[in-house]
């Protein structure tokens, strides 16, 4: 079962790790349209920007875009997916990679667990090949729903051999970024995956493919300072909360208050830091144009 | 006076005892060199007991201690000639990192290092030893040059973590960690690492990314800093202590972790102690490194550092093949 | 309205004569098409004759217009997609400098460009055109991203000059366009720069390191602005005409001192006439040279570019040789 | 005569140019000593920092630095010279190369002339190569009391042939700046010296050959927005004034007036700009010393 599978493996680095003989039906793979979990219990939501109570079935119809001011509300992984990818084009990867306890950090395995249930997924990202428009593109997704997205060692490495694929098929890569973070309950081994991240990505820009990478809110953290920033193109979602260090923290360690406005795509549009924001809405004809540009004609 | 942690008053009470001794041996023209003798044995053992069985959160302690021997003061011990060079070409100099090229052994290498205040004067000069981007910036300027003359880049880490603050978010704090990060991986020519004090978070890691990692004995280097994982986990941040020991960021820890590639030693009780031995045995370490990493070929260089980061990480892989036959009712 | 300039107005006050004639023609219901006919003959010929020979100092009028058409009012008929990207990925986005990728007769094309704004207050959010050195170094970016990918660069040149401020100063405006330079000169891919309104010193040169520099009949490329030169060499602003005469700066000046390579002609009077025709004449020379660049291999692209930098310059070179004779008594 | 020498010859690229049958012994090399032209007419001179009455003969043996505060005044391109190379180690590249006045530029023959008396060199740049403590190295200075070190087409010829000149025989470069900045009587083709210059300095790097520039009182304009700025590493003397606009026109233009001490070289330090500042009297041991580590050894 599944909580068997986060079994404790104490300062060991298994790779490759031994073959282990659990079932993966738990985890299999979804089929790429809004997961059950999109939908919360409640039948309406009320819409942070504009105040608006919205229907949540039309509110998932609308790709979860405030049907009255486009306020971008959060969408799981494979929510992204099916209004990106064209239809039945999505190969996952890397779902047999279980997530380990390696420093037995209190609670780390009761959090899991709830991430499983909340998330429905295995880990906080969603990795594999795609079609947009036509175009083969290699494609990660991180999930909210399961920590929010923090990176840990299952996070990193999915994320290095998706990029590795890329090298390997000569691909472009896109990465939709929604995290807060490393993944303290991993200690060093998710600090490093940052820089492993970065490594990944400096062998595709060596090879000259294309790298675009999506932030959507909330993107904080280690993975602001590592695979998010380091897009040959930075496209953030409207509203999408983007920075390194949280809001939260900031007041806490330096009593600063931050003013309106501040750490959304705007904010960082403004200071140079995000080359567009797109809606939700366009985002796969942007891509599809970009990803099509990149092949050296139209 | 040093600043004196709880753990080290048994020490001191014996040695302030034994100075009490000899005193009065002296004025009272009595032999006791004898009960000196046994008590100095005492202190002698007390110190490896205790020094050599530190909890995480004393070694912490030590880290942070004000007196802990920075950047600035390694340079004299470690290199013959040094010469800073500052800025990051764009916005500003910062002076929580500090870069130029140095002379170590004879050869020219480029270093780049955090760098805390002693005092608060200095340490708000230095922002307390957190960067903000154009101290990555610079610190990436200086490394890119060490790459294109093929200078062997040491990188010194002693941070409790990037800034944070609006200006670090205004300028990009994480695009500028990053690209460190980024660069340091592909570099072709000797890096080595060697956490010194606190190594904080992504702040630390922008600066971490070697052939080869040394930590001091006494240093730390953790994804979160202790006090703000015990504020998340138990919403108390005085249970930093409990937070340090589950955070496995001793350089033992990370040893075993497969980041850490050796332990410098340092004097019982501390860097603080005695920094020139401390700064000969960082010294020794380096250039056992040195020499090896500079015997290696450009492209092995950054194929190894490549590989050292790539094994970080531990997770299970379940077989496609295995799981579809448990999978059979 | 559009504005008038001094030397346009014969030409105005013909066509408000026809107008009136037409009028007085159509109220009375007298037939004057004879004498129209003839009027607007004058007035075809009064164009040639005046928008023909027009001064440097009246092509500076032009280049100025507030009506002249910016990078935007070319994009949508230059490109059949632009994608605009922001931001020099350090600092802020500045609005006087736009890029992007675009689709330019089906070739993806990177693209870059000076903006002025239209009217006071899309002037103050694009500072007059002028950019700080975050313009130049979102421009150095995307630039830089061309030559990554293999994509030609067309550069669009609009600018009284860098902006001159503290702020600029402080962020090091020399070095941002100073590495311009230094980038454009290297890369291997065709780079095409058009000079479509002012080319002002520094602060345009910093887009203008093209393999080919085309320049719109009616546009400026200077080293300094005529008003700055006739304050220092006359220490009057006023004298801004003589100075533009003599600074030899029009587009026929530099094809004749080998800077630009082709004029781009522009409807009688100026291209705020006729965008649409501009803009066609724009295209029409654009594609002709990238036709021809994209046949070469990306390094003779370079060595190209280089040579022709190489060749600018004028100077005599005396042999020693023949010096040494002619020392002789 | 010299006056012949600035021929106007209009519109034509002369490159190779015809050999010309004119003297050159007006403007034959001096030996690398302080200049005479460095000794003003007045017996003494008032610092402008300290305020302290200085003999000219004290301050040109303190190699023109206060002996009081160490402020640093202006030096001639030949008296550096005298400072920093080996004895007897310089050669002189370029001297026959010939300024002309393409634009025939109002008064620009008669401000050749003044330059030339007033410097005793025929233009704002000295090239060659020479030895700093044994290690061979190609050098450039400016010639402040030539128009103001301002580039034209002799100097950004003297300039990028002394650069190619290094590549061909491997050497370092070390430019001296000192300069107002493009020379507007020579319009676009001084304009793009710039280019020029930093079209060299590009090929330079590309062969990881080290180039230092030092930027000296003034540097300013074109000669800041080119070369000078370029350096992998950038040293200036303590108080140079340097920037891109000048504080006259900054001024004039947009009515701000500069901040006590803004465009100093401690401004600019302070700003990111500049790698260290170097007094006068250090500076042929920094340089020897930095060549020397780029040589790949001690
Ligand atoms: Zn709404
Ligand atoms: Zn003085």
């Amino acid at each position: 079962m599944f909580k068997d599978i986060f079994k404790k493996t104490r300062y060991v680095t298994i790779q490759p790790a031994p073959v282990q003989n659990r079932s993966s039906s738990e985890i299999s793979p979804q089929p790429p349209t809004l997961s059950k979990k999109e939908l919360p219990d409640s039948l309406w939501v009320k819409c942070p920007k504009c105040g608006e109570v919205l229907f949540n079935k039309d509110l998932e119809e609308n790709a979860r875009v405030c049907t009255k001011c486009e306020y971008h509300f959060r969408i799981s992984a494979r929510g992204r997916l099916a209004l990106l990818a064209d239809e039945n084009s999505f190969e996952e990867w890397d779902t047999e990679l279980i997530t380990l306890d390696p420093l037995e950090f209190p609670g780390y395995e009761g959090k899991l667990l709830e991430a499983h249930e909340k998330s429905g997924t295995t880990e906080g990202v969603l990795t594999g090949r795609a079609k947009i428009e036509e175009i083969p593109v290699v494609l990660a997704f991180n999930e909210a729903n399961f920590m929010m997205g923090s990176m840990g060692s299952v996070v990193g490495e999915k994320i290095v051999r998706a990029i590795e694929r890329a090298i390997e098929l000569s691909l472009p890569v896109v990465i939709f970024s929604t995290s807060g973070g490393a993944r303290m309950q991993e200690g060093i081994l998710s600090l490093y995956q940052m820089a492993k991240t970065s490594a990944a990505l400096g062998k595709l820009s060596d090879k000259h493919l294309l790298y675009i990478s999506v932030l959507t809110d909330p993107t904080f953290g280690g993975v602001t300072a590592s695979y998010a920033s380091l897009g040959d193109i930075l496209i953030a979602e409207p509203n999408a909360l983007i920075g390194f260090t949280g809001p939260r923290v900031i007041m806490q360690t330096m009593r600063q208050e931050l003013p309106t406005g501040a750490q959304t795509a705007e904010f960082n549009q403004e200071h140079g830091l995000i080359d567009l924001i797109v809606q939700r809405a366009q985002m796969r004809s942007v891509l599809a144009r970009l990803l099509r540009y990149h092949q050296g004609g139209a | 006076m040093l600043q004196l942690f709880d753990f080290e008053k048994p020490i001191a009470e014996l040695e302030q005892k034994i100075t009490e001794l000899q005193k009065f041996s002296a004025d009272k023209e009595i032999d006791l060199s004898q009960e000196v003798a046994i008590l100095e044995k005492k202190v002698a053992s007390l110190k490896k007991e205790i020094y050599g069985n530190l909890e995480p959160w004393q070694k912490v302690q030590i880290a942070r201690h004000s007196e802990r021997p920075n950047f600035y003061d390694y340079v004299p011990l470690l290199f013959e000639d040094f010469i800073e060079l500052k800025g990051d070409r764009l916005f500003a100099d910062d002076r929580s990192i500090a870069g130029g090229i140095a002379l170590f052994h004879g050869i020219p290498v480029t270093v780049v290092a955090q760098v805390k205040g002693k005092g608060t004067k200095e340490n708000i000069k230095r922002n307390f030893g957190m960067p903000h981007p154009e101290g990555y910036r610079k610190a990436l300027r200086l490394m890119d040059q060490a790459e294109k003359f093929g200078r062997p880049i040491l990188t010194f880490i002693d941070t409790p973590g990037a800034a944070c603050d609006l200006a670090a978010e205004e300028r990009g704090q994480g695009e500028a960690i990053a690209r460190c990060l980024l660069a340091m991986a592909g570099y072709h020519v000797p890096v080595i690492s060697t956490v010194i004090g606190e190594g904080g978070s992504g702040g630390a890691l922008a600066l971490g990314v070697g052939n080869v990692v040394l930590m001091l004995e006494n240093s730390f280097y953790s994804v979160i800093a202790p006090e703000s994982c015990a504020s998340i986990l138990w919403k108390d941040t005085t249970k930093a202590k409990e937070a340090a020991a589950a955070l496995k960021f001793t350089a033992q820890d990370l040893l075993r972790l497969g980041v850490a590639d050796e332990i410098v030693r340092e004097p019982l009780g501390g860097a603080h102690k005695n920094l020139r031995q401390t700064a000969e045995e960082v010294a020794l370490a380096i250039s056992k490194y040195l020499v090896r990493l500079r015997l290696e070929t450009p492209d092995v260089l950054r194929t190894n550092r490549y590989q050292k980061l790539r094994a970080i990480g531990v997770y299970q892989e379940i077989s496609e093949k295995s799981s579809e036959i448990l999978e059979k009712p």
